[in-house]
């Protein structure tokens, strides 16, 4: 019961989503889309899983006054706030993204700001991996150097100021060997993806059931 | 004013996050512990708006953008499923939670076959049946083939088929080397883009 | 005879001076278009028409003459129609989505100019059906019939206990070396799936992994830390770990609170992990799954606190990244291996050699058509187009619609 | 000796300050470099000059907070063109995250006016020469069905106030009184208003992309399916260089020069020492 269901399951669904893609009559037409919002109903289920899981972490460190609680406080402060404009723009404007909604004002002022500050940590970040990287080591690391160098140059202006040649040599590594290796990886990984697929439908790989 | 009072909030957070460059402080603890807090609402309400309610509730309860009554009420299938996903909160009955995993895992595998064949195995394919009449095609398929070799798990990298994986490497390096330097522009401009808040929006308000 | 003519005179005069008369600038109405043709939508579930038309003559597919085609749709020969959709001058053909399977429909379009309308002769019946088989997705299903057969061969043959080898992939043996310098330092173990979704294969990948990390952890009773991005990879990773410290007989390690969920936002997630990894510490970190810009930010955190970190990913924008801040990468297909490459079990290892098959094909095929497709170049342009033709229709074969 | 070893290793903190200067300088002084346009730039900006003053420009947001960066100084500069032309602007979007955006465009580039502005006549008032409808789901579907009624999906603008009652709205009924759509793409979007408006209903578009998705729009420019394309933060800064209003988007590009100048340094001082050193060990 705990395994061979699930395993039928796994099973029948995989077989019929490859079936349902050549067959264009009802019902198998819109399968996969149906099947694909199925996901999304599981997945909103799933998320009061996640969200319990981080809600009762957080309490159980406030209560039990674990190192850190403060902060467990600031989580739950934010997550309170948030979950109540949200439902107060809901009610009030019947969308939470009602542009003068209260969820708006957290929105632009809170979420805002700390996701474009997280997202600018990579300037920072590309620039301390790029210095420790690119080193000359090996062949391997000095065409890492040589290819990153010559697109970083040829796509600022001062680039094109040094020499006119530069963007065209930018672009050209970008069209043709860095195509034609990316195309080599995708083949691999379609090739890897369809047999772990294959793999998963027949039941030979187990990991959450063994 | 509340547009102010707003700026030096964002002001704020945005030095928080930015002091996690010198070293872990409580400035950033704060801001990061609020950031998962805030986001983490931000998901159920996001799910709760896009996904439950216009593809769960709606349907089943007002036969919103339903066709027929099969279409409505075969949606309590993925509603069963997601309650027994809800089987993890009592230990005993967490193994029931498999079937849902099962469900989305059957999912991946089909999506899997069919989505690589049509999605990328046939256009890289057509993208590399080359005549080699110019270089650029002959470096083209010389670099699919030897970077193929590299990916080749069944024969020990020995003679030909060293050289040839050798060479494959050399494609791969240049072209995450290429990929990296191409990226640094787009990081570059999110940096800008903070500065010219904390600069313009943010002191522009001091002056 | 003679009287009809006279009339016929009559007529074109009035028309001619009518037109004098009325003033010059009124333009004519719009001669419809011409040889309509409706057919029903191939390869689709009986719910659209195609229609196809001669521009007007008065269409000069010029946007200032306000040139349109409404196209009208009825269920009889004689109306009552209906509006089907209305495009711009210069198109000449049209898809009508509001149609049902197995009823008959007439269609007729009308050239529409501020001067006035011509209305086409009206064609029909035609009745939309839906087909079984969608043959413009031939290719893909020949294609699937043979890689999947392949593969499944190779699995039984391996079955049988024929000896198979798999060379070395460096990132995979390093694995029981971080868990154990993780496990000698005395430091915790934390393991990201990234922005990895349940229904992207390769995380279903990664948990194979993390089974293989989890049971080194339940052995030396190293600490597993797992925060989570998507809920049901949290629980399809919670089953996992379980499982794993089940099997040697520890399930008493087993901690369901190391497990957890922090956030779907990308760079909360980002931020958290950050968090975990400067206070925590861990000895050794793994990023296998699917990643985003955020990879760099938490590869490059895990750099500055001196963990051994093993990434692997078929997200091939983050690879430059990974390979940049961790000390091994799994490129693409070396990760979607790692089951088969650690279990060593003769099926996964089967399905393996038939991928590798597959591949080896692929390589002698690009190359067996390159030289042909010199060969062909080279002819059709000393003219002698034969062979060229057919290097193009091989090509053409692999469309996708 | 001991200089090299510290270059060789560099404490990651000093690449981070000397970053940050090098990217805060340019934007404090307002630097500015010789910027040359492209012709895909200056096709946009044809497509806006051209267009006889009093004309009615759609402008779409279809970018969030993390496109912010590239395609706010194009909205911009797109908002003072037209407003320096006396057209009418309508604005409205396809990502719901990215209205407030358009909403702190609009005020700051008519504030602008405004301040100039000596009578009512030559200012830039709500309802009158703009209007923001906001957000509204349906992506395929709005942009087919914008093209037979507009009221079909904006029967208020983001505010409420009902379509009919605002002067400008009152001559918009569908494509046809739209002369110029402005897409500020960060995702797909741009591809669905060129298949749908564009080639259906004959609308004549531009699109300002991220530096990510402006290559992949060029083959629609080469066809002729898109009369302009602004490509990243370069785009941004050759308009604003056309508008003559340098704003971030001609700081950005000193501040990404000076960026790069400095990533490259460090990485060949680190060769340098990296070479000595192991040329010092070995001897």
């Amino acid at each position: 019961m705990k395994k061979e269901i699930p395993l039928l399951i796994t099973f029948v669904t995989g077989v019929i989503i490859v079936i349902a893609f050549f067959i264009p009559h009802q019902p198998f037409g819109r399968m996969q889309e149906k099947l694909l919002i199925w996901y999304s109903i599981v997945l909103g289920f799933t998320l009061l899983l996640g969200v319990d899981s981080l809600v009762r972490s957080n309490l159980t460190k406030i209560s039990r006054r674990q190192p850190g609680w403060g902060y467990a406080v600031v989580l739950m402060a934010g997550f309170l706030i948030c979950l109540v404009a949200g439902i107060a723009s809901l009610v009030k404007y019947s969308s939470i993204i009602a542009l003068n909604g209260p969820f708006m004002y957290v929105y632009t002022y809170i979420i805002v700001p700390l996701q474009a500050t997280m997202f600018s940590l990579l300037a920072f970040f590309i620039a301390s991996a790029a210095y420790r990287a690119f080193r000359a080591r090996t062949l391997e690391a000095s065409l890492l150097l040589l290819t990153a160098a010559l697109v970083m140059i040829g796509r600022v202006p001062v680039g094109a100021e040094i020499w006119r040649g530069l963007p065209a040599i930018q672009d050209w590594i970008m069209e043709i060997p860095q195509m034609a290796a990316k195309r080599g990886i995708f083949i691999g990984i379609a090739l890897g993806t369809i047999a772990m697929s294959l793999r998963v439908i027949l039941g030979l790989e187990r990991t959450y059931l063994s | 004013m509340t547009h102010i009072i707003g700026t030096w909030i964002a002001a704020g957070l945005t030095l928080a996050i930015f002091s996690f460059l010198y070293r872990d402080n409580p400035a950033y603890k704060f801001a990061e512990h609020l950031y998962v807090g805030v986001s983490a609402a931000f998901a159920v309400l996001y799910t709760w708006a896009f996904d439950i309610w216009p593809m769960l509730v709606d349907p089943i309860f007002r036969s919103r953008g339903v066709t027929s009554p099969v279409d409505r009420w075969i949606l309590l299938i993925p509603a069963i499923f997601g309650l027994l996903m809800l089987a993890r909160w009592f230990p005993k009955a967490a193994w029931l939670s498999r079937w849902s995993i099962s469900l989305t895992v059957g999912i991946a595998a089909g999506l899997g076959i069919i989505g690589q064949i049509q999605g990328i195995l046939l256009p890289q394919i057509q993208g590399t049946l080359l005549p080699l009449t110019t270089i650029n095609n002959i470096i083209l398929v010389v670099g699919v083939i030897t970077t193929l070799i590299y990916f080749y798990f069944s024969a020990a990298h020995k003679g030909l088929i060293r050289v040839s994986a050798r060479i494959g490497v050399v494609f791969i390096m240049a072209s995450f080397g290429a990929s990296f330097g191409y990226t640094v522009m787009a990081r570059i401009s999110l940096l800008i883009g903070r500065l010219n808040f904390l600069i313009n929006d943010w002191l522009h308000l001091l002056r | 005879m003679r009287r009809s003519a006279l009339t016929v005179a009559l007529a074109i005069w009035a028309l001619a001076g009518g037109q004098w008369l009325w003033g010059q600038t009124e333009p004519a109405a719009p001669e419809p278009p011409g040889n309509i043709v409706a057919v029903d939508a191939p390869n689709d579930e009986g719910q659209a028409v195609n229609i196809s038309w001669q521009k007007s003559p008065q269409d000069r597919n010029e946007a200032a003459d306000f040139f349109r085609y409404r196209l009208e749709r009825a269920r009889w020969p004689h109306g009552p129609w209906e509006e089907a959709g209305i495009v711009v001058g210069g198109r000449t053909e049209f898809q009508d989505t509001g149609v049902q399977p197995g009823q008959s429909y007439y269609y007729r379009i009308i050239s529409l100019t501020p001067g006035g309308q011509g209305v086409s002769p009206v064609v029909g019946p035609v009745v939309p059906k839906a087909q079984w088989f969608n043959a413009s997705r031939l290719n893909v299903l020949i294609l699937t019939i043979i890689i999947c057969f392949l593969i499944i061969w190779y699995i039984e043959r391996a079955r049988k206990g024929e000896q198979l080898f798999i060379r070395k992939i460096q990132g995979l043996d390093a694995i029981d070396d971080a868990v154990g310098r993780a496990t000698e330092m005395g430091k915790p173990i934390l393991y990201s799936f990234g922005l990895g979704e349940i229904r992207d294969i390769v995380t279903v990948a990664s948990l194979a992994i993390l089974k293989q990390v989890a049971l080194r952890c339940a052995e030396h009773g190293t600490e597993l830390l797992v925060p989570n991005w998507d809920p049901i990879v949290m629980a399809a990773a919670q089953e996992t770990v379980q499982q794993a410290y089940a099997e040697p007989g520890r399930p008493d390690l087993y901690k369901e609170g190391n497990i957890t969920f922090l956030t779907t936002d990308q760079f909360g997630y980002a931020a958290g992990v950050d968090g975990m990894i400067v206070r925590q510490k861990p000895g050794a970190i793994f990023f296998l799954g699917y990643f985003y810009a955020e990879a760099l930010i938490m590869a490059e955190t895990g750099h500055s606190v001196g963990a051994i970190q093993i990434a692997g990913t078929t997200a091939i924008t983050q690879l430059p990244f990974f390979i940049a801040s961790c000390d091994y990468t799994l490129i693409g297909e070396e990760m979607l291996a790692a089951s088969c490459y650690i279990k060593r079990d003769p099926q996964l290892l089967g399905s393996l050699k038939g991928e590798d098959l597959i591949k080896a094909a692929l390589i002698i095929g690009f190359a067996a058509l390159a030289v042909f497709g010199t060969a062909a170049a080279i002819l059709n342009n000393a003219g002698s187009p034969a062979l060229w033709q057919i290097f193009q229709a091989v090509r053409n074969w692999f469309t996708t619609v | 000796m001991k200089f090299l070893e510290r270059m060789v290793n560099l404490d990651r903190r000093f690449i981070y300050l000397a970053l940050v200067v090098v990217v805060a300088l340019p934007l404090i002084l307002k630097l500015v470099l010789p910027i040359r346009v492209s012709e895909p730039v200056r096709e946009a900006y044809r497509s806006i000059e051209d267009l006889p003053s009093g004309s009615t420009v759609m402008v779409s947001i279809d970018y969030d907070a993390s496109s912010e960066p590239e395609l706010q100084p194009m909205l911009l500069s797109v908002l003072r063109h037209c407003f320096a032309k006396r057209h009418k602007v309508v604005l409205l979007g396809q990502w719901a995250l990215g209205l407030p955006f358009g909403e702190i465009g609009l005020n700051k580039v008519s504030g602008e006016f405004n301040s100039r502005a000596q009578s009512s006549a030559d200012s830039i008032l709500y309802g009158r020469d703009f209007v923001n409808l906001g957000y509204r789901p349906g992506a395929r579907a709005l942009i087919v069905g914008l093209g037979r009624e507009f009221r079909d999906f904006f029967s208020a603008d983001y505010r409420g106030t009902p379509v009919d009652s605002l002067p400008l709205m009152r001559g918009v009924r569908n494509y046809n009184n739209i002369d110029l759509l402005v897409g500020l793409e960060a995702g797909q979007a741009g591809d669905e208003w060129i298949q749908f408006a564009g080639a259906r209903y004959g609308l004549k578009i531009i699109i300002g992309g991220t530096g990510v998705i402006a290559p992949d729009m060029f083959h629609y420019l080469q066809a002729g399916q898109i009369k302009g394309l602004v490509g990243g933060l370069q785009g941004a800064a050759e308009y604003e260089t056309l508008v003559r209003h340098h704003g971030t988007g001609v700081a950005g590009m000193v501040a990404q020069s000076t960026a790069h100048i400095l990533i490259l340094v460090f990485i060949v001082m680190g060769n340098i020492a990296y070479f000595v050193l192991k040329g010092r060990k070995k001897s």
